[in-house]
């Protein structure tokens, strides 16, 4: 488990951004230096359409605490669709593992544009303080923390 | 075609036509100009007054709307020309003479002596660290720093080679001693060479106005009073502070920053009229940009008229407002003095009332104007061409990029005032119309590149090299890339790791290079900035190397780590290291990728008859490719249709007819009138639409390698200010029409309603209010053009111009005071009290009836100069209605997989630098589409897009990404969901397998088939689940 | 067995070894076992059941049939790390790579389980083929097998699955217990088969009420809750008849141990093509087995760190088989379902001199499909007839 | 080779072999008629489609070697067509066996089984032509392991029945034994809307979070991955499952708790709007693991959120739930 300096527990949150919208939405937040938690890690991929929903699972597996997917908004898919069909996948994930006794908002989906740097600094900043509220992920959590680089395996 | 039948081009070229092109000036324009050109089959020649290209965007902090890193975006470009097979770069040179005839130049260059090879100089910089003089004067850092005698301008410089000063060199002979490369030439002297070119590209940019003629502002004599260009040296990370914001008496933190703007611009006194188009923009950036750096700051700018008229420019200011707390403040600041304890100065300024104030700041920014460059008025008579009274390259409004003389062309400032897009815009124009001159002579003196032959990476295992860019400070200003470094050669395959001051300059690229062979990397990892702008390079160079593209991974330590996390270094750097670990993960998997080369379908598919798209058209069809133009009304012109004259008084109908007339008598042009596109289907190179009558009808079905759009926009419909109640109340088009056509007699109109000559045209009619938080940039130069016409007409008429900022700018400002001097009124309106249009009640009210016009028109207005309000009687109200985006372009969008902007126009794929293209590769952009502009922009835009379309067209094949689905077999049960989910039908089932294949040129690589594949069938190249996996893992 | 000095289990104890416990008493009898050893018991767990620690009689369910998960998973857990390693890795290269052996779980011994059957019990002496023989001896088995003690209940009441006659075994065999109970009626007759079982007891009794050794019983003393006192003789008797009427409930002999000559020429026959048809290919058979023991052994890590690990894994499955290269030599159900067969009663006897099943019938219990193994081998031993007829 | 199918003489002995009936039901007596009506049809079907060379091979239902268990039978002659039975222990989803099945073949299926045969049609497992369909008339098979619970003395009808909505397969040639009577209220085929189908799962949802992560603990705690409920599942034909895959490892060799249940969410994932809700998962599963927890609630989800309904006859020819969209779809999840 990371800690900050002040010894407090730093939240680890995975982010799948799609390389067209929010990724550079994400990018955006940069150049005009919008500050946000340094909690996220990125994982870029051309569409929100190819997370597919084993790959989230295997995120809360791996000790996540958080998974964010963002992709285009509704309409805006570089792929023409694969937001729309992303949703549907990720409306019925949502759903599964809430039922399945994991906390609501241990997994989140954004749409952020490349024009929405500061939404997606508010995205962050708001999966963060719900993740934080949360605290450490547990369910379905195998490895917790890979020191130096190294750590037990999935 | 042959070259005999293009009878109607402007430039005609003799029998012989030379398949090169000299452009002269590196700067981003010349780049831009000089990439287009050698991508689309010509030899360039790139001739830079200094020792490295670059120009003036080089020495930029940052960029204006978005904020970007100047160096980091124009970086890639920088050495794209630098190792550009087909553009030699000529530094320190100038062109003396001229000979020949379009299509078969002869040019002098004439080369100063460098005193060091730049061929065996590394750049490594021994010399320098060496030199015993060290007060030399730096010109890069706009002299707010010193350098030795034997310099590099900057890091990233292309040549990356260094240079004496002789002037300041006292020639101890170091740094010959010194250089183990052996470069040092003292016996160096200047050269003289021939080139042979079939035209020529003029891209010389501008050179800063100099305020030290100005007394009143003190600049030379105040120490904290410096030019803008000096403040962006100050801001910036490679600049003499290292980017932290401090004045330059005593190194303190200034906490009051004024910003003067107008200096040397729209003033008479210094013989510049003319407004430089880009100082309320720069101010506004180094204002927020020095807020960032020093969040303590209090920028005040004083103006005189805001002139954030282009995209996404008034959103800007109102963030630098709104969230940045930059005080805007309008007025002419009149003098500037110090006290001389604190070398604080006071800023004296009458406010809008009239008052005058005083007020202290800790350091003056003066926003300087652009002047041509110097050396522009010799070179104009080397070369033979005419400039305007300012001194800027003289053309026509509906030719922008061409000079006096055929076959030379000019982009960029040297042709007037202009920001970096507009820029950009013009060099890809010039670039198409030099390529439409010698279209015959394409690909005969280029070479091809060739690659060295991929390393066999069988067997072996992957053996990473990691290096960690400190981009400047802004990377190593937070996260401690030291730690990286060492954290980075901790980990599984991790053989080497490095960082370096820019990853991105050439030099390191060689060093990437080298270090590929030193310790035989066969995957590369670089953490610096966004992939989304970087890769390609990266790419290129490791494949120079010898490595497949495919094998690099990045990891994002900028945009998404130092620059958002500024104030957290420790978890900043953490993350860095997290980000690092995972990209090595990745790396480690990476296989290397084929790029699949696809055919190009040599035609072009213009959406769009107008001004853009018949421009675009005759410059694709005059570079040999055919065009299916497509205008959704029954003839050509669009907008232009509807204007009758420009600002400078040419004929806008007879330059109509003309064009249609030459389309017309273009063979490779098929026009499909009264038309819409209903289906676009394929891909870069290799399109297939369908083309059908506005109704319905019989459907034509095209194919074409790229596709054009220039569907215009539309004119807002006013709905207020009585507009459509009063037949008296009219749009400025509509003026005009009236104008032109003679059904408005100034004065003898006025005699009939016996109230006076007396027109009030009201700005800002459905712009910069409301969801339409846009400028219609071209409202404020047509109502000038308007009232000059009317007073033209009739120098007694009364006209009054309400107006909210008068953005005249550029060489339109002339008009405006033009406009000024014959007695136009221009009066101020505050934002949140917008005049008002009412009917005067009089006798003839009662029985007037609905509709019909009755009593007089009066306009109320608050004129802020007076602080009151006033009342004007009109005998005509003219509005300036908005230019509104078409609301087909969300359709065209959607069938083109590009985007729309918020305001509903097209959004291009990068606003600074790639203003007419898409992300989505071949589909290009021109015109009102894009966004409100002007006749000659849209030209120049249109010729831009006709060039950069040509850089496809031009090609035999493409080389496609190599990102593609691809099916194993043995897993897939053929259930055909991924066929279902493939929205570019790229899959289909083969019912004897029982197997999906992928149409790999089809796959645009989404990967949604592979997310949706239970059996874990499909595969996504490049974004395999294993490489997300060991993301995930290593997280 | 593991050849434990001073272990005995073939040796009968007579009377000497026996003792008689009321039915009342099992519950002090437990709880006296509890207090002295970590006592493994079937529990009930949302209908199923399993061996498992145990803190209080109250919690043991005395088994009516064999527990749903057999007994092998004490010895041969469902996963099991074997050691820990990490890799030192520098400027790319592989140095040295630390490894730590696991400990076999010494910390649980010694372990009672109390509970397991005679088919259970058996089932750990095939194990023992394999993990405890003179070519192999497996660290982690043979810790647990050394700490841990056997108290067996009889069959008194076979379940309508159970063959453990046709595979050597028997509702009231003592091979492999250390300790079995029976139920003869009114009473428990304790019996210790091994000197580590007289050792369990040694504390008992007498001290648990209604527990006393047989041949205290002698003096005709009435247990708690008995009226009359049972003499040793009647004791006797009692558990013959108890066994004999087990036996017979247990019907026909399946050809079993015999058919290992006659499956030896089989493996082309036509007959598997049938057999195999309504198998799905799970492994529940395979999992619930008690002898069947095949694992995989896996290095479970990320980057330069991890686990090595033994985890089950059944020849029923693709995977069990399946090279790198691609090809499978067991590719389809066919196959897998014939080497299941072949292996518990053909090539098992050929290397242990035993087969591979003990007729526990939690295969036939649990196959979806209702593969019953007993009419394979049926079926088998049929068509080897009519194929040694024609021949 | 038909004395080989399961039941041969040296098992006569073995646990009786009485045919099994529903006795103890409340309509046993009427249900025991029409199950013999439908029997003898399915026989004479059967020997018809065989004698015909329509099919070249029927499975059907057997008897099993207990009292309580039937078997799948595999016949290829029309003269072992006399083993085929028909009752209310008849639980196998026999559609399992279509995939890669050679030649052509007849198949009996309940309504349950006959949407999963429509499922597998529409993802192009099984060619129409080469199949004959045998549809029953489903009045709803016994929960075996919950009558064996109670100690047989109480017949349940197996969960997946008590809210089945469609009693007969979506598309058959044949109906063996004709239509058997009106739908029982509350019984197998009731849409009447007079029982809430899931109210089951809505009741669960309903419960704490941790309630539900401590009872989803417990239950897949137990699991021992022998994947008896992929293998009995009519769907789970893939291949390769991802949970057997190598690279990437999807489940960890070590069965960790975590591993089995992304196993069986992973699975449950690849079975929305594909589970037909037959309920071969649950029999199957040695361990007692109410899997249709999982998959109901992703019906359920499918149903309220798309109104798709997987199988059905209204969801003919409409794009897999995952390969389908509308703009309108719910979006208010997202941030």
């Amino acid at each position: 488990m990371k800690m900050n300096q002040e010894g407090e527990w730093e939240p680890k949150i995975v982010a799948f951004l799609c390389n067209w919208c929010s990724y550079a939405g994400a990018d955006l937040a940069g150049t005009s230096r919008i500050q946000y938690p340094p909690n996220v890690r990125v994982i870029r991929v051309p569409c929100s359409g190819r997370v597919d929903p084993l790959l989230i699972l295997k995120c809360l597996q791996r000790g996540a605490d958080g998974v964010l997917v963002s992709g285009c908004h509704p309409g805006d898919c570089h792929y023409i669709a694969g937001n729309y069909l992303a949703r549907r996948k990720f409306a019925m994930l949502k759903r599964l593992i809430e039922y399945l006794g994991v906390e609501e908002g241990r997994v989140q989906f954004s749409w952020v544009s490349a024009a929405e740097g500061e939404k997606f600094a508010d995205v962050i900043k708001t999966v963060t303080r719900r993740v934080r509220e949360l605290g450490p992920a547990r369910k379905l959590v195998k490895v917790r923390e890979m020191q130096g680089g190294a750590g037990a395996s999935l | 075609m042959t070259l005999d039948n293009r009878d109607n081009m402007d430039n005609d070229v003799g029998a012989k036509s030379v398949g090169a092109v000299l452009v002269v000036g590196g700067g981003i324009g010349g780049m831009q100009a000089a990439l287009d050109l050698a991508n689309s089959g010509f030899k360039v020649y790139m001739v830079e007054a200094k020792p490295a290209i670059g120009g003036a965007m080089a020495q930029l902090d940052k960029t204006f709307p978005t904020n970007d890193c100047s160096m980091c975006i124009m970086s890639p470009k920088l050495v794209e020309c630098g190792r550009h097979l087909n553009i030699e770069v000529i530094p320190n040179s100038e062109v003396t003479g001229l000979d020949g005839s379009p299509g078969d130049f002869t040019v002098t260059v004439k080369t100063r002596a460098r005193y060091i090879d730049p061929h065996r100089c590394t750049g490594c910089g021994l010399c320098a660290e060496h030199c015993p003089v060290s007060a030399a004067r730096d010109a890069f850092n706009a002299g707010l720093s010193s350098r030795p005698s034997v310099y590099i301008d900057y890091p990233q410089a292309v040549p990356l080679a260094y240079t004496i000063d002789r002037e300041t060199c006292i020639g101890c002979g170091l740094c010959e001693n010194i250089c183990m490369a052996g470069a040092v030439r003292y016996d160096d002297a200047a050269s003289t060479r021939e080139l042979n070119v079939g035209a020529i590209i003029l891209a010389l940019g501008f050179e800063p106005y100099d305020p030290g003629q100005m007394a009143e502002y003190g600049y030379g004599r105040y120490p904290n009073v410096v030019t803008s260009v000096e403040f962006e040296r100050i801001l910036s990370a490679s600049g003499p502070f290292e980017g932290r914001v401090l004045r330059p008496s005593d190194g303190d933190i200034p906490r009051k920053i004024a910003f003067i703007q107008c200096v040397g611009s729209r003033d008479r006194s210094c013989g510049n009229e003319y407004c430089s188009s880009v100082c309320c923009m720069y101010a506004s950036k180094e204002a927020v940009i020095a807020k960032e750096h020093a969040p303590g700051v209090e920028p005040t700018i004083f103006y005189m008229d805001m002139r954030s008229y282009g995209k996404g420019f008034d959103s800007y200011i109102e963030r630098a407002k709104s969230e940045y707390g930059v005080r805007y403040i309008r007025t002419r600041v009149a003098d500037i003095s110090e006290v001389p304890e604190t070398n604080n100065l006071i800023v004296s300024y009458e406010d809008e009332v009239g008052r005058v104030v005083t007020e202290e700041f800790d350091l003056v920014v003066l926003s300087v104007g652009l002047e041509p460059p110097k050396s522009a008025a010799g070179l104009a008579r080397a070369l033979g061409i005419e400039l305007d009274e300012y001194g800027f390259a003289r053309t026509g409004t509906f030719d922008p990029v061409e000079t006096s003389r055929p076959g030379v062309f000019v982009c960029g400032a040297m042709q007037g005032p202009k920001d970096i897009p507009e820029t950009v815009t013009q060099a890809s124009g010039a670039a198409g119309a030099a390529a439409a001159l010698l279209a015959s002579a394409r690909g005969s003196l280029v070479r091809e590149k060739t690659y060295p032959p991929e390393k066999d990476l069988r067997g072996k295992g992957p053996r990473i090299g990691v290096f960690v860019c400190h981009c400047g400070i802004n990377i190593g200003g937070v996260v401690d890339v030291p730690a990286v470094v060492e954290y980075a050669r901790t980990l599984p395959h991790v053989v080497y790791a490095e960082r370096n001051l820019y990853t991105c300059s050439q030099d390191t690229q060689k060093r990437i290079q080298e270090k590929i062979q030193e310790h035989g990397l066969t995957r590369v990892v670089v953490a610096s900035c966004t992939p989304r702008t970087h890769e390609p390079l990266f790419q290129e160079t490791i494949r120079e190397a010898g490595l497949n593209h495919y094998l690099f991974a990045m990891a994002n330590i900028r945009d998404q780590c130092s620059w958002v996390h500024m104030h957290e270094p420790e978890l900043a750097t953490e993350k860095a290291k997290d980000l690092v670990r995972m990209a090595v993960a990745r790396a480690a998997l990476l296989e290397p990728l084929e790029r699949l080369p696809i055919p190009v379908k040599h035609s072009a598919l213009i959406i769009g008859g107008g001004l853009a798209g018949m421009t675009a058209a005759l410059d694709v069809a005059r570079q040999g490719f055919e065009v299916h133009l497509v205008e959704r009304e029954g003839e050509l012109g669009g907008h232009l249709n509807r204007i009758y004259f420009t600002l400078k008084g040419e004929d806008v109908q007879e330059r109509l007819r003309d064009l249609i007339r030459r389309i017309d008598g273009e063979p490779l042009i098929h026009v499909y009138p009264g038309c819409v596109v209903t289906e676009i289907a394929g891909y870069v190179g290799n399109f297939k639409s369908k083309i059908a009558p506005v109704g319905g009808g019989i459907e034509a079905e095209v194919e074409h390698g790229v596709v054009i759009v220039a569907t215009g926009a539309g004119e807002f419909k006013p709905d207020k200010y009585l507009y459509g109640e009063d037949p008296r109340v009219i749009t400025q088009s509509e003026l005009e029409e009236l104008l032109a056509t003679g059904k408005i007699q100034p004065g003898s109109r006025a005699a009939s309603t016996g109230t006076g000559r007396t027109f009030v045209m009201i700005q800002c009619v459905g712009s910069r209010e409301g969801e339409r938080n846009y400028c219609s940039r071209i409202c404020c130069s047509e109502a000038v053009k308007n009232a000059l016409r009317l007073k033209a007409a009739d120098p007694e008429a009364n006209i009054y111009v309400l107006y909210r900022d008068i953005r005249t700018y550029g060489e339109r400002e002339v008009y405006f005071q033009r406009a000024r001097a014959a007695g136009v009124v221009f009066i101020r309106y505050p934002e949140d009290e917008p005049p008002v249009v009412e009917p005067v009640a009089g006798p003839e009210v009662e029985q007037g009836g609905k509709g019909k016009p009755v009593g007089e028109l009066r306009v109320v207005v608050r004129d802020t100069l007076l602080g009151s309000k006033v009342a004007i009687p009109a005998d005509m109200v003219v509005l300036a209605a908005a230019i509104v985006p078409n609301d087909s372009n969300r359709e065209l969008a959607q069938m083109l997989k590009v985007p729309l902007d918020d305001n509903g126009f097209f959004l291009e794929a990068h606003m600074k630098l790639r203003p007419v293209d898409f992300a989505t590769e071949g589909v290009f952009l021109a015109g009102l589409a894009h966004a409100p502009k002007s006749i000659d922009e849209t030209v120049a835009q249109a010729h831009a897009a006709a060039a950069r379309a040509c850089t496809v067209l031009s090609l035999e094949e493409i080389r496609s990404d190599g990102i593609k689905s691809e099916v194993n077999k043995a897993r897939c049960s053929g259930c055909g969901m991924c066929v279902d989910v493939c929205q570019y039908k790229a899959i289909e089932l083969d019912f004897k397998e029982r197997v999906a294949k992928i149409n790999a040129a089809l796959c645009k690589g989404c990967g949604a088939c592979a997310a949706t594949c239970r059996c874990g069938a499909i595969t996504l190249k490049g974004f395999t689940d294993e490489e997300i996996l060991a993301e995930v893992n290593a997280i | 067995m593991h050849g434990t000095a001073g272990l005995d289990r073939t040796g009968g104890p007579g009377v000497a070894g026996v003792s008689v416990m009321s039915k009342e008493g099992l519950a002090g009898f437990l709880n006296g076992l509890i207090a002295r050893f970590r006592v493994f018991a079937p529990v009930q767990e949302a209908g199923t059941t399993r061996f498992a620690p145990v803190s209080s009689a109250g919690e043991v369910m005395m088994p009516t049939t064999v527990t749903s998960r057999p007994l092998k998973e004490l010895f041969l857990p469902p996963s099991e790390t074997l050691l820990e390693f990490e890799v030192e890795t520098s400027g790319g290269m592989v140095g040295e790579v630390k490894v730590e052996p696991a400990e076999p779980g010494v910390g649980d011994m010694p372990r009672v389980v109390f509970g397991a059957r005679p088919c259970d019990a058996r089932s750990l002496l095939l194990l023992d083929k394999v993990f405890d023989s003179t070519d192999y001896k497996d660290g982690h088995y043979i810790a647990r097998r050394r700490g841990t003690a056997i108290i067996s209940v009889a069959c008194s009441e076979p379940a309508e699955i159970c063959f453990c006659t046709s595979t050597g075994g028997g509702p009231f065999d003592e091979a492999g217990s250390d300790v079995i109970l029976e139920d003869v009626g009114d009473v428990y007759l304790i019996k210790v088969i091994t000197e580590r079982g007289a050792g369990l007891l040694a504390g008992l009794e007498g001290v648990v009420p209604g527990f006393r050794r047989l041949s205290e019983q002698a003096e005709g003393d009435a247990l708690p809750g008995q009226l009359l006192p049972l003499l040793p003789e009647q004791l006797l008797a009692a558990e013959r008849n108890a066994k004999e009427r087990a036996e017979a409930v247990i019907p026909a002999l399946v050809p079993a141990r015999g058919i290992h000559e006659k499956l030896k020429g089989m493996f082309e026959h036509e007959c598997w093509g049938e057999l195999y048809r309504k198998c799905l290919g799970c492994a529940a058979c395979a999992y619930l087995c008690p002898t069947c023991h095949c694992f995989d052994i896996a290095d479970e890590a990320v980057d330069n760190k991890g686990r090595r690990v033994r985890c089950w894994d059944a020849c029923m499955f693709p995977m069990f088989t399946l090279h790198a290269s691609g090809h499978n030599p067991r590719p389809g159900r066919k196959e897998r379902f014939r080497q299941r067969v072949m292996h518990k009663f053909s090539y098992f006897m050929e290397n242990n001199g035993d087969i591979a099943c003990v007729g526990c019938g939690r295969c036939i219990e649990n196959c979806p499909v209702n593969m019953d193994i007993r009419s394979v081998l049926a079926s088998l031993d049929a068509v080897s007839a009519a194929s040694a007829g024609t021949v | 080779m038909s004395d080989l199918l399961g039941v041969s003489g040296i098992m006569s002995g073995i646990g009786g072999m009485n045919n099994w009936k529903r006795d103890s039901d409340v309509n046993g007596a009427a249900a025991n008629e029409a199950a013999d009506r439908v029997a003898q049809d399915i026989r004479r079907i059967a020997r018809k489609l065989l004698s015909d060379g329509e099919v070249d091979v029927f499975i059907g239902y057997g008897q099993g070697t207990l009292p309580s268990r039937v078997t799948p039978v595999f016949i290829t002659r029309p003269e072992d067509a006399d083993a085929l039975i028909w009752d209310a222990r008849c639980e196998n989803d026999l559609v399992v066996y279509l995939p890669g099945i050679e030649g052509k073949a007849g198949v009996v299926v309940k309504g349950c089984d006959g949407r999963a045969l429509a499922r597998l049609l529409a993802e192009k497992q099984v060619e129409r032509d080469r199949l004959k369909i045998v549809a029953v008339e489903c009045a709803g098979v016994i929960d075996r392991k919950s009558v064996k619970r109670d100690g047989g003395n109480r017949v349940h009808l197996h969960p997946s029945c008590q809210v089945c909505e469609e009693r007969t397969a979506p598309v058959y040639d044949f109906l063996a034994g004709g239509a058997t009577g009106p739908v029982v209220p509350g019984g197998p085929g009731d849409k009447s809307g007079s029982r809430d189908p899931f109210g089951e799962i809505r009741e669960f949802e309903a419960r704490a979070s941790e309630e539900r992560w401590n009872y989803f603990s417990q239950e897949f705690d137990r699991c021992i991955l022998c994947y008896a409920c992929r293998q009995a599942c009519p769907l789970c034909y893939c291949p390769e499952c991802f949970a057997d895959r190598a690279t990437p490892k999807w489940i960890g060799k070590d069965r960790a708790l975590s591993d089995k249940m992304v196993f069986h969410l992973g699975r449950a994932i690849h079975l929305a709007g594909r589970c037909i809700d037959c309920g071969a998962c649950v029999r199957a599963c040695p361990m007692g693991i109410d899997l249709r927890k999982l998959t109901r609630k992703m019906e359920k989800d499918a149903r309220e959120l798309f109104g798709y309904e997987a199988g059905k006859a209204a969801a003919a020819g409409a794009l897999p739930l995952f390969a389908s969209f509308t703009r309108e779809d719910p979006d208010d999840f997202i941030l």
